[in-house]
């Protein structure tokens, strides 16, 4: 095992891409001179050159499509697209191409292609800066949906989206950047569709991903000293989505809350929430209950993003009132 | 085992003898054969049952000290204690 | 480049001074919000306009007050020269509700409805379809206003400022267009970044006319903007300026500037427009030292006023969270 | 004096690690100059002084990684006096913004229905299937969730209630079928009382050995295995039987007939009330050890109504009470068509003359009803001397 951070564990996998598959190159902004927005691809121009690290314009849709095009035509594409903020510039070509062409295509075209992208909140960027849209994207049939929440994850699962004929879409919460953890450098990808229990218990069942996984753990925490299990669940995966595994915690807790930190209506906390009441109906005992930002647009103040933003007290709360 | 702990699983153990017994309302220092109308079999089996349940072997001899439920679970705290695994409420 | 011309006609010694002033006013705000900064005062993300003064303090000169401002998130100097109160925008930078965006929006989203400063667009390019609108309904209500959009060079590799420009110029919509080409896109020269990098030429294609202009002179800047500001308010559509300047901080307080040299900073700051410009005032015999020490004395003290403002400020209270999401 | 701390230069640095000192003490510092190198995650950046003066003193080397706000240098300010010792005190976070403190707004609560309030039972999904496993009736059972909801708890309580109002106060089947057993042993007991001629004897025995010894054999036995005393009592009246063999009969068409094997019967209470005798089969022959497993078996499958029909019409002989009822004698109605019952009051300590000494000695009534139709008084007390001969010697059972 090795000590790194979280960009660290999404670097070495691109340089392991770059270094075994001559199809791959990665293409985004300022991904090569600047080092990276976050800092994830420092170093690989260096090491790889400016062909296969490729700096972009300011131009979302273009890139994207062009990454769309190339993979199609036989190479292997890793599209940087900064964050999820700019990625709304490039959202035609994620849905109407990349999602939908080997459908219309009458499945003679697949498209090859992984485009990774920061999300999320929590660090003052404001409203334009902080959004949290992967449930959008997990609402498109044809394209995987991946949000790695540990720096393993952060590792296996850019690996697992490489060996897909399919597109994939992987979103780096932007706080677990600099996060630490242990990585096996030998384990290869991880398994993409597979939820992973973080945390057992019979009392309660959260269901959370990316970055959400922290608070959800320390909610879990204080919730245990008080006397209440928690099981905590990591979906690591929107699309495919693992419904077994939430309907077994829940089969065993019959209590759930989702996690999520986009806005409540039309979250993905909402889609988690109507497969259990779809598949778990009987095992209820309390209804879903969502823990999700306030509908605002994201304010600049730390207090206010604080506010807007679902914190481990606020999944306690929901929880023990489950539990009056 | 807290004492919390010790009293919910011999209240169990005596629910498995006398389940129609209303243990809710046991009074702690009355003699249990009389309230549940236990006699010398249940009291084996319960004997029995704790030595399974928390590893204490209850001598004949020592049978009188339990004889309400307080006393035995003064006897039971002693003798985990004495085997190192009970901890006092927290 | 249109530059030896404007500036060999001498302006008047008070509207000089001012032109100065003003530079000098950006210059000094930027310093302090950098200080804060790394203090831990301002958060999040911060563009500062080091560098760039002349094309704020010269184009704004032609622009009326009941003209639109829209600007980007490097807008410390456009919103200082249009003339949001120094003091609201060190508040709101703090994030304190006395902020002229109530402390909603930080260093990138400056609003002051009442001057029309229609904001700072954190998204490249975000601003421009928003600049023609706003001009779009002067023309409809047959408002001789101008609209003036500023933007960076980054945001003319956007889809949307092919789309906007053309908006404008088929629909002969009063945009000023302002494009401060400062060479550097965050990390990305401009050579790797556009095929072509003469961006008034590309301006040019849409039938807009363009010109560019040294903008690290402010009286060169001030001149082009004025021709450019009344032959938009005659109504003949929009004008596209090219600013060539030079930012002398890095993109953000976060950028480690591995994109250039050292030598070509050097460079660019020689040619400093405050600097530059305080020089020919001397040489005009405009400029004494006791003048710039009242003046550097005036806006160090608004300047500290303005800290203390914004340290005074309140936060606003958490209960007032899911205002002004909507109108109702 | 100002102070020059490790500067925050990005949005989310936490620590930065001060590579190099670009200017030394003693140094002329200005607004604006270069005064140090610090790198964060991303690369090196430039860091400047934001005062005029001169360099002091440096707090922190190249090379470490401090947090954000940590005091790095001194700066004597232009026209201060030299600092004379060093300030004292850690280094301090930076000023970081005061933050208000916040109250987590309250969650948005979702949008509830108004749940009409007559008629309509608020039960969640588990809970009503839960009552329906049960048969819980839901019109008795108030629930404890929000709004008066049912939930699982509030199911399993009224269920543990009604199997508590059940075994205190039975349902119907089960009141039927103590009613049915009622009736059983009314009839039997009637024909006992009509048909049989009771004579009754009783003998008082020393129960000091037999209960030593049972001490003693129990502390070596596990306790599973460990004995009770009434197995002493069931053995030495199955032993006695080999001795007097009449008792071990029955009664049938105007005649005794001998049992060929000792069955003994025990008779049994049962919780909600009524009694049963089923046979320990061989009983003379069984291990002490075996035996007792034997009767806990016994006890156990009596009390869950589980018994055969022939483990109770299996006995030769029965013995009831057993020292349980805390009786000190029991003169009961023998069990047709068998011709004697035995009975054993509880252990009393009592006065003994023992060699003309009064001592103290636990002492059991043991008493016989026997049948005169079958056997006569003599035999009955020969039957009640043997089993007092074999307690005396109860290692030999």
């Amino acid at each position: 095992m090795k000590r790194m951070t979280y960009r660290e564990a999404v670097r070495s996998a691109l340089r392991e891409a770059l270094q075994n598959d001559p199809r791959v190159f990665i293409m985004g902004e300022d991904v090569g001179r600047y080092g990276g927005y976050y800092a994830v691809t420092h170093g690989l121009l260096e090491e790889f050159g400016p062909e296969r690290v490729r700096d972009t314009p300011l131009s979302e849709a273009a890139y994207v499509g062009a990454g769309i095009g190339a993979a199609v035509n036989g190479m292997r594409p890793i599209v940087e697209v900064t964050t999820i903020n700019f990625s709304l510039l490039a959202l035609d070509q994620i849905l109407n191409s990349a999602a939908t062409i080997r459908y219309m295509s009458g499945g003679q075209i697949n498209i090859p292609l992984v485009v990774r992208m920061a999300t999320g909140a929590g660090r003052q960027l404001a409203a334009q800066h902080s959004h949290s849209l992967e449930g959008w994207y997990a609402h498109i049939p044809g394209i995987s949906v991946l949000t790695p929440a540990t720096v393993a994850d952060g590792r296996g699962l850019l690996l697992a989206a490489l060996n897909e004929p399919d597109p994939v879409f992987i979103f780096e919460h932007a706080t677990l950047y600099p996060l630490e953890g242990e990585v096996d450098e030998d384990a290869g990808p991880a398994k993409i569709g597979e939820a992973t229990v973080r945390r057992t218990g019979n009392h309660v069942t959260l269901v959370t991903y990316g970055g959400s996984l922290g608070k959800t753990m320390e909610a879990a925490g204080q919730l245990a000293d008080e006397g209440i299990e928690a099981e905590v669940i990591d979906l690591r995966s929107l699309r495919p989505l693992d419904t077994a595994t939430i309907l077994a915690s829940v089969e065993k807790t019959h209590r759930a809350v989702v996690v999520d930190e986009a806005w409540r209506t039309g979250s993905f906390a909402a889609e988690v929430g109507a497969q259990i009441m779809e598949g778990g109906f009987d095992l209820l005992d309390w209804p879903v209950q969502r823990v999700c930002s306030a509908e605002v647009p994201m304010p600049y103040a730390k207090h206010m993003e604080d506010a807007a933003l679902p914190q481990a007290s606020t999944i306690v709360q929901v929880v023990k009132e489950m539990f009056q | 085992m807290t004492d919390e702990e010790i009293r919910s699983t011999v209240l169990r153990l005596l629910s498995d003898i006398a389940p129609e017994a209303d243990l809710a309302s046991i009074k702690p220092n009355v003699n249990i054969r009389d309230q549940l109308d236990i006699d010398s079999m249940d009291f084996l089996n319960f004997v029995i049952a704790v030595d399974k349940e928390l590893h204490v072997d209850i001598p004949e001899r020592d049978y009188p000290k339990l004889a309400t439920l307080d006393a035995c679970m003064a006897y039971l705290a002693e003798r985990l204690k004495a085997a190192g695994r009970a901890r006092p409420t927290d | 480049m249109t530059t030896e011309h404007a500036s060999l006609r001498r302006p008047e010694r008070d509207h000089a001074l001012a032109l100065l002033g003003e530079m000098l006013r950006i210059r000094r705000f930027e310093d302090k919000a950098a200080e804060l900064y790394q203090a831990g005062k301002i958060r999040g993300f911060l563009h500062l306009y080091d560098g760039e003064e002349a094309v704020a303090v010269g184009a704004m000169q032609s622009i009326a007050a009941d003209d639109s401002i829209v600007s980007t998130y490097r807008e410390h100097g456009h919103a200082l020269v249009r003339g949001l109160p120094l003091d609201c925008l060190m508040a709101e930078m703090y994030g304190k509700a006395n902020g002229c965006s109530r402390g909603r929006g930080g260093s990138m989203h400056f609003f002051d409805a009442s001057r029309r400063f229609y904001g700072g667009h954190g998204i490249v390019g975000s601003g421009l379809p928003f600049a023609v609108g706003l001009a779009m309904a002067d023309k409809l209500r047959d408002e001789k206003h101008v609209t003036a959009c500023l933007f960076g060079d980054g945001a003319v590799a956007e889809g949307i400022f092919h789309e906007s420009l053309n908006l404008a110029a088929l629909w002969k919509l009063p945009v000023l267009f302002l494009c401060e080409n400062n060479l550097y896109a965050m990390g990305t020269g401009i050579e790797r970044a556009l095929s072509e990098t003469d961006i008034a030429l590309k301006a040019r294609s849409y039938a807009i006319p363009a010109e560019a202009v040294d903008g690290m002179d402010v009286l060169a800047v001030e001149a082009s903007a004025r021709r450019a500001a009344d032959a938009v308010r005659q109504g003949k559509g929009p004008v596209f300026l090219e600013a060539r300047t030079y930012r002398f901080r890095g993109h953000s307080m976060a950028d480690p500037q591995l994109y250039r040299g050292k030598e070509e900073v050097a460079e660019w700051m020689k040619r400093d427009p405050i600097t530059n410009f305080e020089e020919r005032l001397r040489d005009w015999g405009f400029l004494s030292d006791s003048d710039v020490r009242d003046m550097e004395g005036s806006i160090s003290a608004e300047i500290d006023a303005a800290v203390a403002f914004a340290e005074a400020g309140p936060w606003e209270p958490v209960e007032d969270l899911t205002r002004y999401v909507t109108s109702r | 004096m100002a102070e020059f701390r490790m500067p925050i230069l990005g949005a989310d640095m936490k620590a930065g690690k001060l590579v190099a000192w670009r200017k030394q003490p003693g140094d002329q510092v200005h607004r604006g100059d270069i005064i140090a190198d610090v790198e964060t995650d991303k690369a090196v950046i430039e860091v400047e002084a934001f005062v005029d003066g001169v360099l002091e003193r440096t707090l922190v080397e190249p090379g470490e990684t401090v947090p954000v706000g940590t005091i790095l240098a001194i700066i004597r300010l232009e026209g201060e006096p030299a600092l004379a010792e060093m300030p004292a005190g850690p280094p301090v976070e930076a000023g970081a913004p005061t933050v208000a403190p916040h109250p987590t707004v309250p969650v948005q609560p979702p949008v509830r229905l108004r749940v009409p309030e007559a008629g309509g039972v608020r039960i969640s999904p588990l809970a009503r299937n839960l009552a329906a496993k049960l048969g819980v009736d839901l019109a008795t059972v108030t629930g404890t969730g929000p709004g008066g909801r049912i939930q699982q708890r509030d199911i399993e309580q009224a269920s543990a209630a009604m199997a508590r109002r059940a075994s205190a106060a039975p349902s119907e089947e089960v009141a039927d079928r103590q009613m049915r057993m009622r009736q059983a042993i009314a009839a039997a007991m009637a024909r006992s009382h009509r048909d049989i001629p009771h004579f009754h004897l009783f003998t008082t025995i020393d129960m000091s050995r037999a209960l030593a010894w049972l001490a003693k054999e129990n502390e070596t036995r596990s306790v599973a295995d460990r004995l009770l005393y009434a197995i002493l009592l069931i053995k030495a009246v199955a032993c006695a039987l080999r001795e007097v063999p009449e008792l071990n009969a029955v009664w049938e068409d105007d005649r005794v007939s001998l049992k060929p094997d000792i069955h003994v019967g025990v008779a049994i209470v049962l919780r909600e009330g009524g009694l049963v005798a089923p046979a320990l089969h061989l009983t003379d022959r069984q291990g002490l050890g075996d035996l007792m497993r034997d009767f806990r078996d016994v006890v156990q499958r009596a009390r869950a109504g589980s018994l055969r029909s022939s483990e109770l019409s299996d006995p030769t002989i029965t013995i009831t009470n057993l020292g349980e009822l805390g009786v000190e004698a029991v003169f009961g109605l023998i069990y047709p068509p068998q011709v004697a019952l035995v009975g054993f009051g509880k252990i009393v300590e009592r006065p003994w003359s023992v060699d003309g000494q009064i001592v103290s000695r636990p002492l059991v009534t043991a008493t016989l009803a026997a049948d005169h139709r079958a056997l006569d008084g003599f035999r009955g007390s020969v039957f009640l001397a043997t089993i007092d001969r074999l307690l005396q010697e109860p290692d030999k059972l």
